[in-house]
This record gives C-alpha cells, structure tokens and sequence, in this order.
C-alpha cells in the first residue's frame, strides 16, 4: 500500500464526512425553497452536530451497552464503506477488503445496530421503529443483490472498482436496458435505505409514521451527533454509488494527485446534483402507507430482475 | 404534479425577509450558537399561543431559517417552548421532560399564562405558573404572544 | 364284482354324498341335518369299501370300517347330544335364504368341476372323474359354515367340508397312508369334541348358540 | 435343489431328535399327575429349556448341512435346529411368563384350580405339538401336527372362559379348522401327485421324497396343491383371507399363550409352507409360486397395516403386528433366494423373541391397569420404568430398528427382492410398513410417555417393581435379540445351510 | 491402525463406558460423566477427522458382525470434514451438558425426570458416537444401521423431557416417523443401487455406477433426495424439525441441529457426487429449487416464530435450504460441464455448513442457557437478559450476528461465496443456456431476500429475547448460568470468531473435499490468506481487514467523541414515555409486534390465524374491560399436505376396521371367496 494511495484513501473518507451533512443541508434547503421559505442555511446540519457533540449524553434506564455502542457501529460501518468504495479513485488500495456484496453487508450492519438499540430502549416507539426499519431493509436486500448481480455480471466480478472501472471503458453500456433498469431499481432502494420520501418522512414528529426517527427517539448529545453523521453519510455514500455505478466519469483511475483532485471535485457535484434532484422530487410526494412500502420494494424488485434477465439476454 | 410545478414557479419565496436584530440585549447563546432544538410542551394552553407558535415555524416566518427546529423528542432538544398554566394533569409531564432533555438547556415559557396563569389564575386544575414547575430562562409575554415576538426570542438563543 | 356294477354302485354312492351335502342346505331342522350326516357317513363308507372290494385291499377295508364308526356313528352322536342339550331343534334363518343358498350350490359344483380338472386330466380314470364330487362337497361344506348361524350347523358345516376331502382322498388316491388316516381322524374327532364343548359354553354363556350374535371382539 | 447331505444316525443323534419331543410331553404328564404347582412350572420351563438345549445341539450338529433322521417319519437338519431354537427360547420366556401369571390369575379369581391344572397341561402339549410339527419328515404329519396345535391350544386360548374368550376360542376353532382342513385336501393332492409320480408308495408324503423327485410331480395338480396349503397353513400363520381369528384370539388368550402361538405358532405353520416350496418350485413354475405368496403376502400387510391405524386395543395391536411379521417372513419365502430365506428365519427368531416378550409385558400392563384400551394406559414409562422400557424396547425391536435383528432381517429382505426384480413389491412393502410404523409409534408414544394425568383404576396390584421371573426372561430375550443383531456368528452359519436347504440360489 | 482409526476407536470406548459410567452414577455424578464422555468422543472425532481432511484414509471390514451383511468403514477427506463437525460439536455439547444436566436448574422436575435422567445421560454419547461413525460407513448395510441408530439415540434424546409437556410427545412421535419415513426411502435408495451393482460397498458402488441405467440412476439419486432431505429439513419433509428441535434438551438441540441434519448434506453430497458421479442436469434443478423453497419458507416462519427454539430450528431448515441450493447449482454447473464454478459453489455449500454448525451450535446453546435459567422459550415473555446475563447474552449475539450472515460474522462468508457462485454463472463467452438465465437470477433473489429476512428473525430473536426490559418475572430473576455452560459456548463463540475472521483456515479443507469428487469439482476454489481470493472469480473480500476497518472506525470515533464531548458525563435517566407514568414492560415491543409488519406483508404465504377477544365492562358496551389478542402462525405446508394424508389413512383404517365386525360368519366368507378366487385363478392360468 504505497502512501499515495493511503492518502488517497484518507482524502476519500475525509471527503465524504465532510460532504455528507452539506448533503442533507442542500436537500433541506431545495425543499424550504420549493416551498416558499428562506430555509436555515446548507451548513445549518453541521451546526447541528457542533452543538450536539457539546450536549449531555443520556442512557434510557434499563439500556444496556447495546445501546451506547449502536451509534458507534452504525458509523464505524459507514466509514468502512466510505473508506472502501470508488468514491473518487478506483485505484484504492482497499478494494480488494469488500465488494458490492460486503459493501452491502455492512450497510446491513449499521441498520441493525440501531435496530437493536431501539429494541434496547425498551419503548413501543424503539421497537415500532426497528421494527418497521428491518422490514424495509429485508425486503429493499433482494432489490440491491440483484441489481449487484446485473452490474457484475457483465464484468464478472463484484468488486466495485472493477465495475467501475469497467462502465467507463465501455460508456455505451450506460445506456443498455440492463444499465437503466438496475438503475431505477436501485434508486428505489437508495431512498428505502437512506429513509427518505416516500418510504419514511425524515423531518416528521408523528410518532406513528416514523421508521428511522422512532428508533433513535431516545438519544440525545453525541450519541444523537453520531447518528445524524452517520446517517448523512450513508446517504452520501448510497448517493455516491448510485453516481459512481451508472455515471461514472469523472472517477480517478489513478492514485495521483491530480487525478484524485478531479474525482473529489466530480464526486462533490455529482452527488449535489443527485441530492438536488432528490430533494426536489420530494416534493412532490407524499408518504406511501407503511404497508404500501412493500409494493414499491416488490416493483423494485421486479425491475431487478428484468435487469438481471436483460444483462443475460441482450448483452 | 404539472400543477404543483407550476404552484412552486409561480408563488416563489413567501418568506418575510428577516428583520433587524437587536443584537445588544442577547446574551450568549453559548452551545446553542446557529442550532437550537425545540420540543414544544402544551402544559394547558388554549391553544392560542399553539397557533402562533405554529406560524412562526410557518413559511411566512419561517423560524427555521434562524436554526431553530421542531423536534419530536425531548431527547433531542436543546429547548423546551412550555405554554399554557401548567394544570395538575400536566405538571408531572412537564417535570419529566424537562428532566428527559439533555444539558445543557433552556426552558422558554410562551404566554402570559406561562407568566402568571392569566384568565386561569386560580382554577382548580391549575398548579401555578411554568417557572414553578421547571426554571424558566425566557418568557415570552403575550396573549398570545405574536409569532414576531417568538420568533425574535429563538434568534435569541440561536445568535442569528 | 363286475367292471359296471363297481362303476354304478360308486357313481351312485358318490351322487348321495353331493345329494346329502345339498340337503342339508335343503333341510331346517337339525335333527334331519344329523341324519343327513349319517348318512353321508355311511355313503363314504360305502365309497370306500366299494374300492376296497375293487383293489382288495383288506387295508381300505378297515378304513371303511373307521369311516362307519367314526362318521356315521361316533360323530352324529355326539352332535346328537348338543342337540339333546340344547332347546334349539331349527336352523334360524340362515343369513342366505334356501333357495338362493341351493343355487349357490349349484354353481359352487361347477366351479369344483372347474377346478378339478388338473386332477382328472392327471390320471383319468373312474374314480378320478368322480373327484369334482369331492370338490363339491367341500365347497358346499364351506358355505354351510359361511351362512348357517346355529353352532351346530357350523359344525355340521366343518364335518361336510372334511367329508369333502376324505371323499377326494379316497377317490384320488384310496386314502392316505394308514399312520396320518389315523391322526387325521382323531384330529376331526378331537375338534368336534372340542366343538361341542364350546358349542355347551357358548349355550350356557349367551343363552343360545346363534354364532352370529357373538360380536363382541371387532375393531 | 437340496445340496447334498450326509445323514448321520446314531443314537446320540437319535436321542437329539427324540428328547425335544419327549421333554414336554413328560412335562405334560408331570403336570397332569401333580397339578399346578411351581414344581410344574420348573418342569415345564426345564423341557423348554431342553428344547432349546437340543435345538442348539442340533444346530452345531447339522450345521454342515447333515440331517438327522429317525426312520422316515422324523428329520432334523439345519431348518428345524433353527425352529426348534426358536420354540425352545420363546417357550422359556413364554413359560417363565406363566409361573406368574397364573400366579396372578389364581390370586384375582380368574380362574379356578382346574383351570391351572388344565392350563399346566396344555402348555407343554402346545409344544410338544409344535416341536413335532418342525421334526416331522412326513408331510401328512406335519399336518396332523399342525392340526394338533388348535385342539390343544383351543382351551388355553378360552382359559378364562369371560364370554370374549369363548367367542374368540369359537372364532380361532372353527376358522383354524376350516383352514387346515385345507391344508389336508392340498396334502391328499400333494399325496396324488406323488403315487401318480412313481414315488413310493409309503414314502409318498416324506418330505425327503417329494424334494428329491419334485420334478416329476403333475404340475396341474401341484399348483392346486399348492395354492390350497398355503391358504390352509396360512390360515394358522394369520394370514390374509382366513386371517381374522387371530387377533381375537391373540388379544384374549393368556399373555404368555399369546407369546406362544404369535411367537412359535404362526412361524411353525410358516415353517410348513417354506418345506411345501421346496417342492412347488421344482415342480411347478416359480414365478407362479412366487406370484401367489407374495400376493397373500402383501394382502396381509395391508390389511395389518390399516386395521392398525385405528386400533384402540393394544392386544390386538400386537396381534396385528404379528400378522404384519408374518407376512413380512412370507415376502421372503415368496422371493425364495438364498438371502430371502436366510432373512425371513432371522425375522423369524427375531420377531418370535421379541413378541414374546411383548406379550409377556402386555400381559403384565394388563394385570397392573386391568384395561387394554391403549387410550387408558398413560406414562408407562413413569409408572412403571423397568416395564415400559422393556415394553418400549421391545416395540422399537418389533419397529424394526437397530440393534435389534429385524432390523437386518427388514434389510435382507429389501435386499434380496431387489436383488429379484421385485423392486415394486419392495417399495410396496416399505410403505406398508411405513404406516406400520406410525401407527404403532404414535399410540405407542401416548402409552409410554409424559406424566399419567389420571390415577389409574384400583386395580389388585399397583405398578410396582417386574417380578424377576417375568423381568429376566423378558429382558434376556431383548437382550438376545439385540446380540443378534450386533454379532453375526451364533446364528450366521446356521442361516446360511437352513437357507440351503430351502432357498433357490 | 492409524491415528483414525485411534482416535475414532478411543473415542468410542470412552462414550461406551460413559454410557455404562452414566447409567450406574447419581445425578451429579453422572452430568459429569456423560458430559465428558460425549466430549471425549467427540474430540476423537475431531482428531479422526482432522486426520482424514489432512490425507489419511481408513478403511476396514470387520468381519463377524451385522447378520446378513458385513461392516466395513472407509473415511475419505469428505467423511472427515462431517466427522470432524460433529466431532467439534460433540466436544461443546459434552462440556456444556455437564451444567445443563446437573442437578438444580428450573428444569429439574424431580429425580429421574427430564435431561438429567439416567437413560438420556447414558444415551448421549451414544447418540454422539452414531453420529460419528455414519461418514466413516464403507458400505450400505453398516450406513443404514448407523442412520437408523443415530435416529433411535436421537428420539430417545427428544423424548427426554416427555413428563414436563405434552408436546414432547407428539414431537417425537413426529419426528419417529418422518425420520423413519427417510430412512426407508435411503434404505430403497442405496438397497437398489447395491443390488443392481452387485456390491455393498461404496466402492463398489462407486465404480458398478457408471453401468446402471439412466433411469435407474435418477430413481436412486430421488429416493436418496428424499432421505437425506427428510433428515436434512427440506421442505416440505421439515415439518419434524420445528417440532422436536425445540422439545429436545438444548445441548441435543444443538447436536441435532448443527451435526445431525448435517449428515443429510453428508448423505447427498456422498451419494449424488461421489457415489454417483454427478449425473443429470434435471437432479439438481430440483435440489436447488427444492434448496429455494426451504430457505424462503425457513425464514418466514423463523421471522415470525416466536418460541425461540422453534425460530431456531426453522432457521436450520433455511441455512439447509441456502446449502441445497448452492449444491443443486454446483451439480448443474458440473452436469454443464463448468467444472470450476461447480468447484466454488460446493465449497461454498460446505462452507455454509460448516459455518452453520458453528454457529447453530452457539444459538441453541445460549437458547438453552435462557431456557435453564428462566425456563422460558417464549421471545414475548423474555428480554432484560443483557444485564442478568451478560455473557450468555454476548455470546448469543455472536451467534445471531453469524446467523443474520452479516458482516463481521462467520455466517456472511460463505454467503458471500454462494453469491459469488451463483452470480458467476453467466459464462465469459457466449449466451447462457434458458435454465440458467432464469434459475440463477430467481437463486439469487431467493438467497437475498433470505438474507433480509434473516436479519429481521435474528435482530427480533436477539433484540427481544435479551435486550430492553424483562416481560416476565421469571426473565426478571435470571441469573447466569454455570461455568461450563459458559465456557461450551465461549468454545463455539470462539470457533465462529475464527471462521469468520480467516476463513482461509479451512480453504485447504474445502480444496480437498472438492478433490474427493473428479467427476464433478476442478481445481481448488479459493486461496488467500487474509483476503479470500476466488481463484477463476475476479471476486475477493477479506473479512478481517474488514472487521480491522471496523476497529479501527469505531476507535476514532469513540476517541472523537471523547475529545469533542469535553467529558461530559453520561447521564442515566428514566426512559422517555411522552410524560405519562412510567413505561410498562407490558408497552414494549414483543416478538409477535416486531414481526407484525413481515406477517402482514407474506400473510397469503403464512396465513396467520388471529383472534381478537374483546370483553365489555357489564355496565356499559362503551367500557371495555379487556382486549385478548392471539396470533398463531401455524405451518401452512405442514397444515396443507399432512393432515389430509393423516385424515385418508385414519379413514381407510376406519374402512378397514369396519370389516372386522366381530361376524364368524363374514370372517369364513373371506375364506370361501378368497379360496374360491385363488382356485379360479390356478384353474385359469394352467
């Protein structure tokens, strides 16, 4: 592992942490737009934090160290995505640590972390949250295994830089049935995972319509920082793969400076524009019924498959 | 959703520019600076200080763009906005949000009758004033208290 | 004795002893059921003498005398005493009417004619082509035990069905080896015995012996 | 055909083949002159014993294929050593049963002085009639012998002459005497075939004979024969049509009568139809011989299979297993190869022991709950640990499981009729079997298990410790199954030349 | 005799005088010996094993046993993989029994009673010592008996606690029969082949093989199917497998669990891969979808189970199902002739296994550790267990984490490798056939959506089960359980870490059990030391840089947070109930609630049975007194397929009884007509 590429690595993550609450800022501050208001500023998710960081932490009692550790994890997973995924470069040299399928895997970790302490609260509210959140993460994993295996297929590895790698060798296939179909199916996904409209509201205080919100009810100070960190992240990180597997210029292909300069620069408008097209679709859409979600992840499913079917037949 | 665009596109920015502000009589807004939480406790209000309060975070006033938030857990808020005379139902609840919300914290009594029970002074379900339940730190006068007001109170703690 | 006299004197005795088993379909009392036993008894008797006269052997000739004693004599007697001991003197109906019973009859002969073909064709001779005779019988034995109800027709049902055999045997081959005749007859007679003791249980138990009332046992 | 045998005859050799006959009948006297009393009982089990003493001898003596004959009536070679074996083990246990269950019966009143006395005499006459029925060389013999099982066994099955037992001893009298009666008449066509056959005239019905010269015999006349003993014989052996006196009879008769006749009874008449096919195959074609055995053979299980899927009575569920076993030990005559016979003998000591002892532990179940409805008989098992571990055991041998030998004689068979092209039948079988299985494992598992929810009936003796005279006998015999299972050489070589002697290659 | 043979000797000796040591001792006594015992037994298994893998062979005939047949032994690198699972089991179950058993726990219901009586403890090892033989069986005769006695052994072992509920008894008769059921569809299958090949050994069969016709063969490799699947909890022949996994004593859950229903896999891999050499496309379309529906139907039922054993064992019949379907897969690549992929996707199946022994193992052992020290099964009166246990509960979590297959467990490895196989399938060049165009992508979905599901069943059975606040006051008063049932599952926890962290250790395993089958596997499948490398497969993941990344995260956050949160302390406080009283343990979430949303999404596959009890106050309708609510989620396959076959057979019976009637009369007319039948019939064929 030359320090080049170390620092590429390092350049990556620090990058990503840096961007992910200016994501969530952008999305708040396009919707308070579209709808008519001034809107408190990208930056005003990072004050959040600031000031989280600085606050009290409190313990529900009878939480375990289940609960305390959680949001730990649930970063820790995320940063290891960040860490490993051709965010910017697909010369890391961790690349190798995890594929798709891993990659995956550990988003799957951090959503069951929060799961269990939400469970660990105690609360109907903790448990009505994790519930409903490993419900939808149960049914979004066939959606995102699927569209692995089309995009993989045709490379025949699963390893992200490979694809990568491999779309901007042949830009044509951005535009294969397969490409577009895994595309939206994987979309779908995204905003299942990342909590966004129409699966769960991120910004609702009814109780009984949260997912994510419900299981994180009782943190408070950095417990709470670190969780809204991590979940800006994983936003940032879903919106940068969704980029990077079907719009994938711009990557670096090397770990020189320069090239890495190129691909954070890439990198950071090619999420603000997703995050702008995000949010700005919100808009327009109302939350589905909880039990309305399914169908949507069916659909999802479905246009996986025809990607999956596509990617053999018509390749 | 054509005609939603159009809405958007048409209608524009309805916010009111931000006034003025005195910027001498705040204190230091401390940990708070650029984000305040809020978890709004109705501790027997008539609901009026709940409209304003509810229009302040609206478009027009949009409260928010001064880092102030509604927030769905006391857990997560850095300020409780109390209302009403605290009736005997709500005195305990009140005590245990206030008891729920991680330091440090302010407590903003919204009213008059956070202030001094108004009209209901002395009823037989009202326990006393907000300030002797929990420690207040600023009050909001009015009946109700206009959203100007409310809002120039949370840009207070904000520092914006 | 002359070649046709033997023939019609067996042929004859041979007819009584299918004529006797019909009857005693025929037939409701069972004090003429009895009788028809002797008589069929001494048919067989007679069978058998008539072929010792035919082979001289003085062996069959003291068969024939077992036969008498044990079939026409020693047997119907003690089925006379069940009967002395019990009240009952009538077959209750049997569970196939006469009429229809006396056509199976008819049927069951031809079906003993049928199967008894291997035998004749085996050694076609004048006793061999009486053999389905003997099938017939022991069909017609059996039904009796399918279809009378009364302990003693079911005896009289088993005693027809050995006759049938001892017929067949007797016809086929001039009887067994004289050691197992000996068994075999003692065995018919120890059953009978064993029979009739049963049959004075069953009276005394149930207070009657109409066989198919004891259903007590089924699953 | 039958390998060459040597023929030894001395009067060591004579006395083999006499003694086992002789000792019950001397127990039987013993007993009619002494009455019931434990001396009787000892005598009793002491000419069982030496039943199976002489079997043993015998075994090591025709084990290399030499037979022992007394004149031309009596014969022993390996195939009868292997009964005689059986008879004797099953007698132990089936007489060591008795000593307490008379014991027992006379305590509650169930039966008087005579009875005992009748009981003490009939029992060793049973086995003098079936040990003479495995040494007859004679064919007409056999039969008589056969015969003389029903007469003797007839007041033992009524012993305690309750009305059920009277009707049952009608049933099993009349129904068995029909069906040897059979038998008879297929042994006068067998006699026929035989004089019409040149062979001689007073060695028409030996055994020895008709094997030697079963070529010559009329076919037509053979397969008549043929079908009508083993309708006849398999009337005795519980099989299918003439097959419903025996769980009437099996579930009234004493315990350790029930042992007897489903232990010894049924195989002895099976004994007679594995010699009777010595002489079918080799005169008339065997896939006749083989198509009418197996169709009654299967017949039988089906119908044990489904009578037992519902039965309440764990008597007759034993009964029913018995016809199953018998029909299985019918298969393997039916598929007739070396292994086939070699598997159906071992299925028969195996199932003989071990529903020996079954009954034996019925019988105990029986006295303790004064019921035998399988619905009323709860946690075994914690009532009573030794009895329903034995019962359980005993069961799970019957099952069919290891290390018990029917497991390998189950196999043997499957084996041998695949290795015959039956594959069909076999599947048949196994399915039927299958149903057998859970239907004995199911009601078996609400008798043995989970905690008695009700107190039992009073009944005149709780559910205490096994006496050790049942306890040994039953336990020993599991034991000996088992052993026979694990170990291959006390019964292997015997096996082997008694399937010589019946089994085609 | 070579070390083998030593140690799986040594081993059986010591179970049998175990077995004798157990019946003679008191109850203390005896947990000690009978624990042992079944350790030592199986740690020679292990060695046995071990040995095996690393290239020695041992086979014997040992002649004078068996009537009818002879035994004879012969262990390759594939029986050594399987002995040495159950081995390394045997050793945990042993250690851990010595606790279970011993005197004093809740589940003691007097002497003689339960796991601790004399005929379960002598039975124990015994059952591990069957268990042990069964891959080193060499020939037909000595496999069937070893299957059947490891069946017997094993009911006895269910049957242990049939005085404390009824459901022991209905689970075991179950069980007896659907174990008998396989077994007589093994006995068909191998009989067959034995007899049509002319030999009882496998070697024999192994080369007469080859000569058999088609049909033949694929009627074998059916019949083999059946067995083996009936023992491995393939559906729709599982339905014994929820039933008595729970009811057994846990240790002997976990031996049935994890070892047992292993042997299944065992069975078909020796039979269709070794014995018969690969065969027909069509074999392992059907196992691999058969591999499908039990992984799906699996976790279903595991995702709304609420009897944490019965979610246990139903997640067995799911990680057998991902098993079958990686080999069903493996047989069609094979039968395409793509040799390599084959290679991978067995690999991967007997990692899966292999993994799933681990941690199969730890789950039951820690739902025991529950069970002893609460006597509680049900998930919904459970939870709070974090504190009053914390080592069962940690340890439970490692398991749980390996079961939900998710990274940094040991579960996700072999995941991943099946993944990796199936989505290979598309060849480098050319179009792929139809089959596989549609059946990998379906394979791929089926294995995903397990893999949601089985998060959501592990976060419910671990997050209700031992976090949050006890529902009951017995979850409320348990305490920890004894040392050796401590140390047994730190022993699994601390196989699955291994597994999971360098699977490589058991890459040369894999590469030689794929040695042991020429017609079917190419190659070694994967190489690498710390990062897995997939040797055709552009395909690599290394589970231990991951899980370093993770340390090394959650260290620089933790140390951020400190710094960042300039000390403050953390601040216990009541949990937040909206300001109404204090929060119930009757509020909180319970397993049925968590599974709510999953019921309600598969209710046309689980068709849940509820039932809503509303009763009013006598005074007024308004006033309602209290709400019962009931869901049962009863197993629709089991409730189609089997009580109609119980009802048909239970209604012939009837027939059939009937025609007993107790008549002499009717009984002699069979006589007559049969007689008359068979008499026309003789007369008609002359």
């Amino acid at each position: 592992m030359t320090p080049g590429a170390m620092a590429g690595v390092l350049l990556q993550v620090v990058l990503l942490i840096a961007v992910a609450p200016y994501v969530v800022g952008v999305m708040r501050q396009v919707r308070a737009r579209l709808e008519g208001r001034a809107g408190a500023g990208i930056g005003q998710p990072w004050r959040d934090l600031r000031k989280q960081l600085a606050k009290e932490a409190i313990s529900p009692e009878g939480s375990s160290w289940v609960f305390t550790a959680a949001p730990v994890v649930l970063l820790a997973s995320t940063l290891v995505i960040a860490a490993v995924g051709p965010f910017i470069s697909t010369a890391s040299p961790l690349d190798r640590v995890a594929d798709l399928f891993a990659v995956v895997a550990l988003l799957l970790l951090g959503t069951v972390a929060l799961a269990l302490a939400g469970l660990d609260t105690g609360t109907a509210f903790g448990g009505m949250g994790a519930s409903r959140e490993i419900t939808v993460a149960a049914l979004a994993e066939p959606t995102i295994l699927l569209v692995g295996f089309a995009l993989s297929a045709r490379v025949d590895s699963s390893n992200l830089a490979a694809i990568v790698d491999r779309i901007q060798d042949n830009p044509a296939q951005v535009l294969s049935p397969a490409s577009v179909l895994a595309a939206v199916a994987l979309a779908v996904v995204v905003v299942a995972e990342a909590g966004r409209l129409p699966v769960d509201n991120p910004s609702t205080h009814l109780e009984l319509t949260m997912i994510h919100e419900a299981m994180v009810l009782e943190y408070s100070g950095r417990d709470l920082a670190t969780i809204e960190l991590a979940a800006a992240l994983r936003l940032t990180v879903l919106l940068g793969l969704w980029a990077n597997l079907f719009l994938p210029w711009g990557v670096a292909t090397s770990a020189s400076p320069s090239a890495l300069g190129i691909g954070a620069a890439v990198f950071v408008g090619k999420v603000a524009i997703l995050a702008v097209a995000l949010a700005t679709a919100e808009v327009f859409m109302a939350k589905l019924r909880l039990f309305r979600v399914p169908e949507l992840l069916a659909g999802s499913f479905l246009f996986g498959v025809l990607a999956v079917s596509s990617s053999f037949f018509l390749a | 959703m054509r005609s939603l665009f159009r809405k958007i596109l048409t209608t524009g920015r309805v916010a009111q520019p931000a006034p003025a502000r005195a910027s001498d009589q705040a204190a230091d807004p401390g940990v708070l600076r650029g984000s305040v939480q809020i978890r709004h406790v109705d501790a027997g209000s008539c609901n009026g200080c709940e409209l304003e309060i509810a229009s302040a975070f609206g478009p027009v006033y949009d409260a928010e763009r001064y880092g102030a938030r509604l927030v769905a857990s006391p857990r997560h808020a850095d300020v409780l906005l109390v209302t009403g005379p605290v009736t005997r139902n709500m005195e305990d609840p009140l005590r245990k949000a206030f008891e729920a919300t991680p330091a440090p914290k302010r407590v903003v009594a919204v009213g008059d009758c956070a202030h001094n029970c108004g009209v209901f002074a002395g009823g037989y379900g009202v326990v006393g004033t907000v300030g002797d339940i929990v420690p207040v730190d600023v009050e909001i006068r009015g009946c109700p208290p206009e959203p100007d007001v409310i809002v120039a109170a949370l840009r207070d703690l904000t520092g914006r | 004795m002359s070649n046709g006299l033997y023939v019609q004197l067996l042929y004859l005795a041979v007819g009584g002893l299918l004529l006797s088993s019909v009857l005693v379909l025929w037939r409701r009392e069972l004090s003429a059921i009895v009788r028809l036993l002797i008589v069929q008894g001494t048919l067989m008797a007679v069978v058998a003498l008539l072929l010792a006269i035919e082979r001289d052997s003085i062996e069959l000739v003291v068969v024939a005398a077992e036969v008498v004693a044990l079939k026409a004599l020693l047997i119907p007697g003690i089925l006379r005493r069940v009967l002395r001991d019990s009240a009952e003197a009538r077959e209750t109906e049997p569970l196939i009417n006469v009429t229809a019973s006396i056509l199976t009859a008819a049927v069951l002969t031809l079906v003993a004619y049928g199967i008894s073909r291997p035998l004749v064709r085996l050694a076609p001779s004048i006793e061999t082509q009486a053999v389905p005779v003997g099938f017939a019988m022991v069909l017609i034995g059996f039904f009796v035990l399918v279809t009378r109800r009364r302990a003693l027709s079911q005896i009289v049902g088993f005693l027809l069905l050995d006759n049938g055999i001892a017929t067949t045997a007797f016809l086929l081959t001039g009887g067994v080896p004289g050691v197992v005749e000996l068994a075999v007859s003692l065995d018919v007679l120890l059953i009978v015995l064993v029979l009739q003791v049963l049959a004075a249980r069953v009276r005394l138990t149930f207070g009657g012996t109409d066989i198919d009332e004891l259903r007590d046992l089924h699953d | 055909m039958i390998p060459a045998l040597t023929t030894g005859s001395g009067a060591a050799d004579a006395v083999l083949v006499v003694a086992p006959l002789l000792a019950p009948l001397a127990a039987a006297a013993t007993a009619a002159v002494l009455r019931w009393r434990l001396a009787t009982g000892l005598v009793t089990i002491g000419a069982a014993g030496i039943i199976l003493a002489t079997g043993i001898t015998a075994a090591t003596r025709t084990v290399d294929g030499t037979a022992l004959t007394i004149g031309n009536w009596l014969r022993v070679d390996a195939l009868t050593a292997l009964m005689l074996i059986v008879i004797g083990a099953v007698g132990i246990i089936a007489t060591c049963a008795g000593l307490g269950h008379l014991e027992g019966e006379l305590e509650r009143g169930h039966i008087d002085d005579t009875g005992a006395h009748l009981y003490s005499v009939l029992v060793p006459l049973f086995l003098a009639a079936m040990v003479l029925a495995v040494l007859a060389n004679n064919l007409g013999l056999l039969w008589a012998a056969i015969e003389a099982t029903t007469i003797v066994t007839a007041f033992l099955v009524g012993h305690r002459r309750t009305r059920a037992a009277l009707e049952a001893t009608w049933k099993y009298v009349i129904i068995c005497s029909v069906g040897i009666a059979l038998a008879y008449l297929g042994t006068v066509l067998v006699h026929y075939a035989a004089q019409q056959a040149g062979v001689a005239e007073h060695g028409s019905l030996d055994w020895t004979q008709l094997s030697a010269h079963a070529e010559d015999l009329d076919p037509g006349v053979m397969r008549l024969a043929f079908a009508l003993l083993v309708l006849g014989f398999g009337t005795k052996a519980g099989l299918v049509p003439l097959h419903s006196w025996l769980p009437d009879a099996h579930s009234q008769a004493p315990a350790p009568v029930s042992a007897l006749m489903s232990g010894v009874l049924l195989p002895v008449a099976v004994y007679a139809l594995l010699r009777y096919r010595v002489i079918a195959i080799a005169s008339i074609s065997p896939e006749f011989v083989r198509a009418l055995l197996l169709t009654i053979a299967l017949a039988s299980l089906l119908l044990a299979a489904s009578l037992l899927i519902t039965q309440r009575d764990y008597k007759r569920l034993l009964a029913y297993s018995s016809i199953e076993h018998m029909a299985l030990v019918i298969i393997g005559v039916a598929i007739g190869t070396r292994l086939a016979i070699a598997a159906a003998l071992l299925h028969i000591v195996g199932h003989g022991i071990s529903k020996a002892t079954l009954f034996c532990g019925a019988g105990e179940i029986l006295s303790r709950t004064g019921t035998t409805s399988i619905a009323e008989v709860r946690g075994l098992l914690t009532r009573a640990p030794v009895l329903g571990g034995a019962f359980a055991l005993g069961l799970a041998a019957l099952l069919g499981l290891p290390p018990f030998s029917l497991f390998f004689s189950e196999v043997g068979l499957v084996r041998a009729g695949l290795t015959a092209g039956l594959g069909w039948a076999m599947a048949v079988m196994l399915v039927l079997l299958l149903m057998v299985f859970v239907a004995i494992a199911v009601k078996a598992s609400g008798m043995l298990f989970g905690e008695p929810a009700t107190q039992p009936r009073p009944t005149v003796r709780t559910l205490a410790a096994l006496p050790f005279a049942t306890a040994a006998p039953i336990i020993a015999g599991l034991g000996v199954v088992a052993m026979l299972g694990i170990v291959d050489w006390p019964l292997g070589p015997l096996l082997h030349s008694a399937s010589l002697i019946a089994g085609t290659p | 005799m070579n070390l083998v043979a030593q140690a799986l000797l040594g081993g059986t000796v010591f179970a049998l005088a175990g077995a004798v040591g157990a019946a003679l001792t008191g109850p203390r006594v005896r947990a000690v010996v009978a624990g042992v015992s079944t350790s030592v037994c199986g740690a020679g298994g292990l060695l046995a094993g071990i040995a095996l893998v690393d290239g020695q062979t041992y086979s014997a005939t040992v002649p004078g046993l068996l009537p009818l047949g002879t035994a004879a032994v012969a262990g390759d690198a594939l029986s050594g993989v399987f002995v040495a699972l159950v081995g390394a089991v045997a050793v945990i179950a042993g250690i851990y029994s010595i606790g279970y058993t011993s005197p004093g726990s809740p589940l003691d219901h007097g002497p003689g009673s339960g796991a601790g009586s004399r005929t379960v403890q002598a039975v124990l090892p015994l059952f591990v010592t069957t268990m042990v033989w069964v891959p080193i069986a060499g020939n037909v005769t000595t496999f069937l008996v070893l299957w059947e006695l490891m069946a017997l052994t094993s009911l006895v072992l269910v049957l242990a606690e049939h005085r404390a509920r009824p459901q022991v008894r209905t689970a075991a008769a179950w069980y007896a029969s659907m174990t008998h059921a396989g077994f007589v569809a093994i006995l068909l299958a191998l009989v067959l082949f034995s007899s049509q090949v002319g030999g009882d050994s496998f070697a024999a069969l192994r080369v007469g093989a080859a000569e058999l016709p088609t049909t033949l063969r694929s009627l074998i490799f059916l019949l083999a199917l059946v067995g083996f699947g009936s023992k491995a909890g393939i559906v729709p022949l599982h339905v014994w497998l929820p039933r008595a996994h729970p009811e057994a004593p846990s240790h002997v859950s976990a031996l049935m669990s994890a070892a047992m229903v292993t042997l299944g896999l065992y069975g078909i891999l020796r039979v269709g891969f070794d014995l018969l050499g690969g065969g027909q496309r069509w074999w392992w379309v059907l196992v691999l979808a058969a591999g499908a529906v039990s992984a799906l139907y699996g976790v279903l039922q595991a995702s709304v189970a609420v009897d944490l054993k019965r979610l246990l064992g139903y997640s067995t019949t799911e990680n057998m199902g991902l098993i079958f379907m990686g080999v069903g897969a493996a047989g069609i690549f094979a039968a395409d002739g793509d040799r390599p992929l084959a290679t991978l996707l067995l690999a991967a199946s007997v990692l899966h296994a292999i993994n799933h022994t681990g941690f199969k193992t730890l789950l039951f052992l820690g739902a025991g550790s529950v069970l002893r020290s609460t006597g509680l099964r049900n998930l919904d009166s459970l939870g709070g267990l974090v504190s009053r246990m914390p080592i069962t509960t940690a340890l439970f979590g490692v398991g749980a984490l390996a079961a939900a297959a998710l990274p940094p467990g040991n579960g996700f490895v072999s995941e991943w490798l099946l993944l990796q196989g199936l989505i290979h399938s598309l060849p480098a060049a050319g179009s792929p056939s139809v089959l596989i165009a549609v059946a990998m992508p379906l394979a791929v979905g089926v294995v995903a959506l397990t893999a949601g599901l089985g998060v959501a069943t592990f976060v419910k059975a671990f997050g209700v089960g031992f976090l949050a606040r006890p529902r009951s006051m017995a979850a409320g008063n348990a305490i920890e359980s004894p040392v050796s049932m401590r140390a047994a599952m730190a022993l699994a926890a601390t196989g699955c870490a291994a597994l999971a962290i360098v699977p490589a250790i058991v890459g040369p395993t894999l590469n030689r059990v794929a040695a042991t089958f020429p017609t079917v596997c190419d190659g070694a499948p994967l190489q690498g030391g710390v990062t897995l490398q997939l040797t055709r497969i552009a395909g690599s993941m290394s589970p231990l840089l991951i899980l370093c990344g993770l340390f090394a995260a959650a260290l620089v956050i933790v140390v951020t947070l400190r710094i960042a949160g300039r000390g403050l302390p953390r601040r216990k406080a009541l949990v937040w109930g909206c300001g109404g009283t204090r929060l119930d343990p009757r509020m909180e979430y319970t397993a049925t609630s968590f599974a709510e949303p999953l019921t309600r999404v598969f209710d046309d596959v689980l068709a849940p049975e509820q039932d809503i009890d509303v009763t009013h106050h006598a005074e007024s309708r308004y006033l309602i007194e209290s709400v019962q609510y009931r869901q049962k989620v009863a197993d629709r396959v089991e409730v189609a397929l089997y009580p109609p076959l119980l009802g048909a057979a239970t209604g012939w019976g009837r027939l059939a009884g009937r025609m007993q009637n107790g008549s002499v009369h009717r009984y002699l007319a069979f006589g007559l007509v049969g007689l008359i039948i068979v008499l026309v019939v003789v007369g008609v064929t002359s």
